[in-house]
């Protein structure tokens, strides 16, 4: 991604890197508040990296991510809440689930790019919301709720969370440095060209959905056993645009900015709301602020003054 | 139903409670002395600010609620503050927005343990009520009181230990409104009804229609029609249930809903043809506000009920009523919906049970204290006094008055011709509701 | 020589009523570098896609290899050992030359997977090793941005050389280019042939190259094919002076 | 089925249509000729709505006078708003990507939400009914209120005005020229800037005449034009995006099938909307009357 | 002395194409400007319009300098264009296309006046772009760039994928605007012939510099021309 970075570099975002997860895992020492904090901000990376796979290195903007996140989530509060499964079984059969999701409403989805693309899967994450209000199977609009924490304690979940956050994005890490991750990127670039490198452009494009969707039911699943309880508005648009939004605040075109913007945005959130009842209108102005000043995101920007 | 005569009777029964909860009748309490010159005088009692911690719809289509139910919360507050506060120690606020729909049990979460909350009080949403109390039971361990989602399943369908709910839930209502249909228009043959779709909705509708189907066994109703929050045109709906003819439409809207769909039911003519209109959330002086006089039905009757209504019980037999509006009318404005009076409501609870609960201690009560002084507690509010029971349901008297144009003495209409249930009549017993539990 | 390598019968393709190909047969041997000339317009481009199956022939057949290809896609051709180049530089703009040429590399050789890192060490080595042979190794990590034009275009064949391919299609691959430029492009031309056993279809304007390239000259016209033959012949064609300079 | 019943909800399905109507053709107007997706044109529904209840509430009265005014002075001041709003940031974000635009715009959507609470709070506000002026028709057991009737009316006349606007006037044609090929209209002597804040003023007036029409019908909240403007979308999905013909089409299906769902299939009043966007969007990308884009210079 | 370009340096996506050009149109005078794809002569006639900002040099038109204003009102000032491909607009009649062109409904004798030089006009007027042939449209949009009466007319390959018919009829339709006394620019991608008796100055362009500036017949036998444009 013309990302490639010096020798020395390398070992300073090692450096970085290992020191951020260290202090990860010291997060449950600032209290409780802070673990789940921090916790839903890991999670909220994750789908956002797993969207920015899409995004940032396929070219398709999902409007209705979402949608995959209910579908983790929703899993597994019926595996559990319905059919008593423990909390694994379930997070395996989100992940199947999604998948499967994915693959359905990626074949249909990847016909199209651009606007088109973003308004067919909005269409697709507003049915499945309507679905989700409708079905009582699904809890209707009160969701499901009550599930049970796994481990019993927030402390051993979030070292779960975070476990789980890390290899993730390490699998996300290792695809997108793959020759699927540049296939990726190629037909992101130029997809008319990929076809003459002998890239199937649709098929390409499926792969990336599939995975997107996969990881982003991930983060969905395991937020609900963080929350302990899931409803429609999990699918909602407006949660897909955080997503989209997290994405840019950190940075479309680097890996990791979709974490940085998932943490600032996780925490602006709850700063903004502690301060005043007009967040949405902080969140709003900083949106503004970010297409007009940043538009390479936040990390982007610092990455392009680091190095120049 | 009960008369007037009966409502003094059960007020004295009432205050009688309230006196053997040993609750200070703050009403009649003189300005005490400022927090500051009553820190530390207590024995026990820490010297810091005591936290209370909100949350309610703050923006979106629901802010208003979170509106008017901060503003009695500072209402409750400031008089607390400018009388000793709780045992002398200052009570300060913390809100937080229910409408942030991801992050709400997270930020109640951030509220106890963060912000240092040490009683919660709010949540406007059945969805979230039933969400937020696995986790405040199993997890936060803090007294919360519920001053507005009313889900039968809250306190019929768990055990709860630290949640308690200071406001009417929809069952006694819906129950009420059968035997008002029953007694006062037997001659209704079929009945139609819209409701919100959601569980709200269908519960209210499920209760209602149980019991009138027992009290009036000819009925025929409709299929029952739902739309969905904040539906902006019921034309639709309207038609469906004029191709019905019924005689009498019970509707569940609520908030804006509630007063749209009065304002389109007006210009389709739908009053001009049904004999009754029900609505238990009709009581609500934000909806009231949004119908306007000029939408008041002339031909049928549109009876409303709620929670809690200004005027009721009347300013002369419950002062405390009346002295409510007057503040909260004086301080923002306007008359105080339900929402104002069951977070009013809930301060005062929480006030009068850490107040009882030092008494028997003779220290500053732990979480467990104030849940088995709250339990049994009888607490007067603006809606009369309200006892907790053994399920924590605070309990009081149901009522349900009539829709009439409120000039020249009120900006929006008003409920007149009330009628009164008192809660023996119409609260199911602890642990029973007509709804499914999940 | 003497093996056929790509044969058009009789392709046709009408946008509206413009003819921009009309009833075209073309042959290509291997180990040949056959040139198409003609004015703007005359449909060399737009034979270039029907061959290269970006365009379906409205009628005809197109043959590579003996085998039927007419409406492949442009991927399954490019398996089949057919790459091209662009008229203007068609190159992955925010990868660096190096990964342009790995995204060739891995998708030919059948190794794309998520797993696989596309920077593995056989994978670059191949990558260097085409990138050497068009004089790039040393962009190798510069953005398609950065790059000069001339090296732009040879970027474009590099990749296209890259898929190994038994045919290369070039449309003009000199555009634009300086003086110097242009005798390096011929030389790649030629090395493509001579040294790496590639046929080649070139399209080019520029009749300099055209003449010392190529093994034969086809010359396009509205649509149809003027004059075919040997550069000299071509040269002293009066027709096809007729066409250029008037 | 119950004709009755069916024809009464075929009319109150061409209400909505015509508010949909309204919205989404100023939606489609500047997608058209500008190829901007503006999130946020719900929210100048709501200014609409807002700015009408400023006029109509509190300053006139319910009175039809205080309706003519404000049907008269609303909608224009909402295309000044739109205009602006294109002038200070949206015009910004044309050499990024349509990403940016739809980023930028929903930024705008949540300020927007809150600025309106801001100024008149976040209770729920009615209008005083025109329909106890105006009257209604009876027809058996169901009434046609005048003022859905004058909807309906306003929405066939918006449609034949900007058909007109578009077919007839010089303006109307150099709107078009515009979305076809911004270069060479400007090479041809127009200055494409004025066209382009032209198109987004006239766009958002229209949203703002939607406003203020749905304004007496419906009740107006802070976040109402999140609603509208999901529907718009799918609304000039379904007819062709840039296609104002489309729009009618679109607004059309969409207000009368959710119309008749709501009599006859309630359980699909939810999804039916997503689910016709979704299948439109698969069989026939470009919509039932849009065609394929043209090359855009 | 109509237009002028001055050492103008124009990039495009970060490639120079034009460096240092210096062309000059005088009154009445039709100029050729020769040179094959991508030598650079679009963007001369854009950078002419305002269509190409220049990266420094100057830009003239009747000794004005016009570097820094937009293309519309060069188009007022009177710089008519026919660009490459033609570029009708598709889904507006030839009459519509014209209004847009000449900022309003044409005059009947304005469009009399065109019907002299495009008499083929009157058969299509009330035709949409998207409709007509590709001599039609080559003939609409020599109208349309002369509708204002400009004192410049630009066109860019005006001959360009017509057959030999039709270009013939463009050219003769050309000499006619050249006799009225009308300045042009033309850009020709090689065939020199086709601008005979149309053209009388020739400007050679390759990789964005001028490498010829002369009599029209003299640029086939200019060697450096020749080698450059034609390689031959």
């Amino acid at each position: 991604m013309g990302e490639e970075v010096k020798e020395q570099e390398v070992s300073m975002e090692t450096v970085a890197m290992i020191l951020g997860v260290i202090l990860l895992a010291l997060v449950p020492l600032a209290g409780r508040h802070m673990t789940h904090l921090v916790a839903s901000a890991l999670l909220l990376s994750l789908a956002a990296t797993s969207f920015n796979l899409l995004f940032g290195y396929t070219g398709l903007l999902s409007f209705g991510h979402a949608l995959f996140w209910g579908v983790g989530g929703y899993t597994v509060a019926v595996m559990m809440a319905r059919f008593g499964f423990g909390y694994l079984e379930s997070v395996a059969a989100a992940l199947a689930m999604s998948a499967i999701m994915g693959a359905a409403i990626g074949f249909l989805c990847v016909r199209h790019t651009r606007i088109y693309f973003a308004i067919l899967t909005l269409a697709f994450g507003q049915m499945f919301y309507g679905i989700a209000v409708k079905w009582d199977f699904l809890g209707g609009s009160d969701g499901i709720y009550g599930l049970p924490r796994p481990l019993n304690s927030l402390e051993l979940y979030y070292y779960v969370v975070l476990a789980s956050v890390l290899v993730s994005l390490y699998i996300l890490r290792v695809i997108t440095r793959s020759s699927l991750g540049l296939s990726f990127m190629a037909v992101r670039d130029n997809a008319f060209r990929a076809e003459f490198l002998g890239i199937g452009v649709r098929a390409t494009r499926l792969k990336s959905f599939i995975i997107s969707a996969t990881f982003t039911g991930l983060a969905g699943a395991l937020w609900v056993l963080l929350e302990t309880a899931i409803g429609p508005e999990s699918m909602f648009w407006t949660h897909s645009a955080e997503f989209v939004f997290v994405t840019l605040l950190g940075g479309p075109r680097v890996f990791l900015g979709p974490v940085v913007g998932g943490f600032i945005y996780a925490f602006l959130a709850d700063v903004a709301m502690s301060v005043t009842e007009f967040w949405l209108f902080v969140i709003g102005a900083v949106l503004i602020g970010i297409v007009l000043f940043f538009p390479y995101g936040v990390l982007g920007y610092l990455l392009k003054r680091l190095r120049g | 139903m009960v008369t007037r005569r009966e409502f003094l009777g059960m007020l004295g029964g009432g205050i009688v409670g309230l006196a053997v909860g040993g609750a200070l009748g703050y009403t009649l309490a003189p300005k005490g002395p400022s927090p500051e010159e009553m820190a530390g005088k207590l024995p026990g009692v820490p010297s810091e600010p005591l936290k209370i911690g909100g949350m309610w719809f703050l923006t979106g289509k629901f802010g208003t609620y979170g509106d008017m139910a901060k503003k009695a919360l500072q209402l409750a507050v400031d008089e607390i503050n400018a009388s000793g506060g709780i045992l002398g120690r200052k009570v300060e606020i913390t809100l937080k927005d229910e409408a942030d729909r991801q992050n709400v049990l997270q930020n109640i979460r951030k509220m106890v343990e963060e912000e240092k909350a040490e009683f919660l009080i709010g949540i406007d949403s059945s969805g979230d009520v039933l969400k937020l109390a696995p986790v405040v039971e199993n997890d936060l361990h803090v007294v919360t009181v519920i001053t507005h989602a009313a889900t039968p399943k809250l306190t019929a369908c768990n055990k709860l230990h630290y949640v308690f709910r200071i406001s009417m839930y929809e069952e006694p209502i819906d129950v009420a409104a059968a035997k008002l249909v029953a007694e006062k228009f037997p001659d209704v043959k079929k009945v139609a009804s819209i409701g919100p779709d959601y569980a709200y909705g269908y519960d209210s509708w499920a209760i209602f229609s149980t019991n009138l189907k027992k009290l009036l066994p000819g009925v025929e109703m409709a299929e029952p029609m739902y739309s969905k929050l904040g539906t902006e045109d019921f034309s639709s709906y309207i038609d469906k249930m004029l191709a019905y003819e019924p005689d009498l439409v019970f509707s569940s809207l609520w908030g804006g809903d509630a007063a749209t769909f009065v304002k389109q039911a007006v210009s389709k003519g739908l009053f001009d043809r049904v004999k009754y209109y029900l609505n238990p959330m009709l009581g609500a002086t934000d909806t009231l506000k949004a119908i306007g006089d000029g939408n008041v039905p002339t031909k049928a009757q549109v009876w409303g009920s709620g929670r809690y209504w200004f005027l009721y019980p009347p300013h002369d037999v419950w002062p405390l009523n009346k002295t409510f509006v007057s503040k909260f009318k004086s301080r923002y404005g306007e008359y105080p919906p339900y929402v104002s009076a069951t977070s009013y409501t809930a301060v005062y609870a929480l006030k009068a049970a850490i107040e009882r609960a030092y008494v028997m201690k003779g220290a500053w009560p732990g979480q467990d204290d104030v849940v088995a002084a709250m339990e049994g507690l009888a607490v007067a509010g603006p809606m009369g006094p309200v006892a907790m029971r053994e399920d924590h349901q605070g309990v009081y008297s149901v009522f349900w008055g009539r829709l009439t144009k409120g000039a020249p003495n009120y900006p929006h209409p008003i409920l007149t011709d009330i009628q009164v249930f008192d809660f023996g009549e119409v609260f199911p017993a602890p642990g029973q509701t007509a709804v499914k539990c999940q | 020589m003497g093996e056929e390598m790509l044969r058009t019968e009789n392709v046709r393709k009408h946008f509206g009523s413009v003819r921009a190909v009309d009833g075209v047969s073309i042959e290509v041997m291997k180990g040949e570098i056959v040139s198409l000339v003609g004015p703007n317009g005359a449909g060399k481009t737009t034979l270039l896609n029907l061959i290269s199956g970006l365009l379906k022939p409205d009628s005809g057949k197109v043959y590579f290899l003996g085998e039927d290809v007419t409406g492949k896609r442009p991927s399954q051709l490019v398996r089949k050992g057919m790459a091209r180049c662009f008229q203007i530089s068609n190159v992955f703009e925010n990868l660096t030359v190096l990964e342009n040429l790995l995204a060739a590399v891995h998708s030919i050789e059948g190794r794309i997977s998520p797993v696989r890192r596309y920077d593995e060490d056989d994978a670059v080595e191949r990558a260097m090793a085409v990138l050497r042979e068009f004089n790039l190794h040393e962009r190798a990590h510069l953005t398609p941005k950065e790059l000069s034009h001339g090296d732009r275009k040879l970027l474009d064949v590099a990749i296209a050389y890259a898929l190994n391919p038994k045919m290369i299609l070039l449309d003009e691959p000199t555009a634009a280019m300086s003086v110097g430029e242009k005798r390096t492009t011929v030389g790649v031309i030629k090395k493509l042939r001579d040294q790496l056993g590639v046929t080649v279809l070139l399209v080019e304007h520029d009749l300099d190259v055209v003449y010392e390239v190529s093994d034969r000259i086809i010359v396009m016209h509205q649509g149809t094919i003027l004059a075919e033959g040997r550069p000299d012949e071509v040269r002293e064609d009066p027709k096809v002076r007729e066409v250029y300079l008037g | 089925m119950d004709m009755g019943l069916l024809a009464a909800q075929v009319f109150n399905g061409l209400v909505y249509s015509s508010i949909l109507f309204l919205v989404s053709s100023g939606l489609t107007l500047i997608y058209g000729i500008m190829n901007v997706l503006n999130l946020a044109h719900g929210s100048l529904y709501m200014l609409g709505a807002y700015l009408g209840i400023t006029i109509v509430v509190y300053a006139l009265g319910g009175t039809p006078l205080a309706y003519l005014v404000a049907f008269l002075l609303v909608p224009p001041s909402v295309g000044v708003v739109g205009a602006l709003l294109e002038r200070t940031l949206i015009r910004r974000t044309y050499p990024m990507g349509e990403e940016y635009q739809l980023l930028l715009t929903f930024g705008l959507i949540l300020v927007f939400d809150d600025l309106v609470k801001m100024v008149w709070g976040a209770a729920y506000i009615n209008f005083p009914d025109p329909n106890s002026f105006l009257g209604g028709l009876r027809f058996g057991v169901y009434t046609l209120p005048l003022y859905h009737v004058i909807l309906i009316a306003l929405g066939f006349a918006v449609f034949l005005g900007l058909w007109t606007f578009f077919s007839r006037t010089f303006t109307g044609k150099v709107m078009r020229a515009a979305a076809m090929d911004r270069e060479i209209v400007e090479a041809m002597g127009v200055d494409v800037n004025r066209v382009f804040v032209s198109s987004f003023f006239l766009g958002s007036l229209l949203s703002g005449l939607g406003g203020i029409s749905a304004g007496p019908l419906y009740t107006a909240s802070p976040g109402m034009g999140t609603d509208i403007i999901v529907y718009s979308f799918a609304v000039i999905v379904i007819g062709g995006m840039g296609s104002i013909g489309g729009a009618m089409a679109g607004s059309l299906i969409v207000g009368v099938l959710r119309s008749l769902a709501i009599s006859f299939y309630p359980q699909l009043e939810i999804v039916i909307v997503f689910v016709i966007m979704a299948a439109v969007l698969l069989v026939k990308p470009t919509g039932l009357f849009g065609r394929p884009e043209f090359e855009r210079r | 002395m109509i237009a002028r370009l001055e050492e103008v340096y124009v990039d495009r996506g970060g490639v120079t194409v034009l460096r240092g050009v210096t062309l000059q149109v005088g009154e009445g005078e039709a100029v050729a400007l020769i040179g094959r794809n991508g030598a650079g002569k679009t963007t001369t006639i854009r950078a002419l319009m305002g269509l190409n900002r220049p990266r420094s040099g100057k830009v003239y038109f009747m000794d004005r300098d016009i570097t820094d204003v937009p293309a519309h009102e060069r188009a007022r000032m009177g710089i008519g264009y026919v660009p490459e491909g033609r570029r009708v607009l598709p889904d507006l009649t030839a009459l519509e296309n014209l209004e847009i062109a000449y900022g309003g409904k044409v005059p009947k004798d304005t469009l009399e006046w065109l019907f002299q030089f495009v008499p083929d006009l009157k058969r299509f007027l009330n035709r949409k772009g998207l409709y007509l042939s590709g001599g039609e449209q080559q003939m609409l949009a020599v109208a349309r760039g002369l509708v204002r009466r400009p004192k410049l007319l630009l066109l860019d390959e005006p001959l360009e994928g017509l057959a030999p018919k039709i270009a013939d009829s463009i050219t003769r339709t050309l000499k006619q605007i050249r006799d009225e006394g009308f300045s042009m620019l033309i850009s020709e991608s090689g065939i020199v012939k086709r601008l005979e008796g149309l053209a009388t100055k020739a400007y050679g362009i390759d990789r964005g510099e001028i490498v010829y500036e002369g009599a029209l017949e003299g640029i086939l036998e200019d060697e450096v021309a020749r080698a450059r444009i034609w390689g031959v």
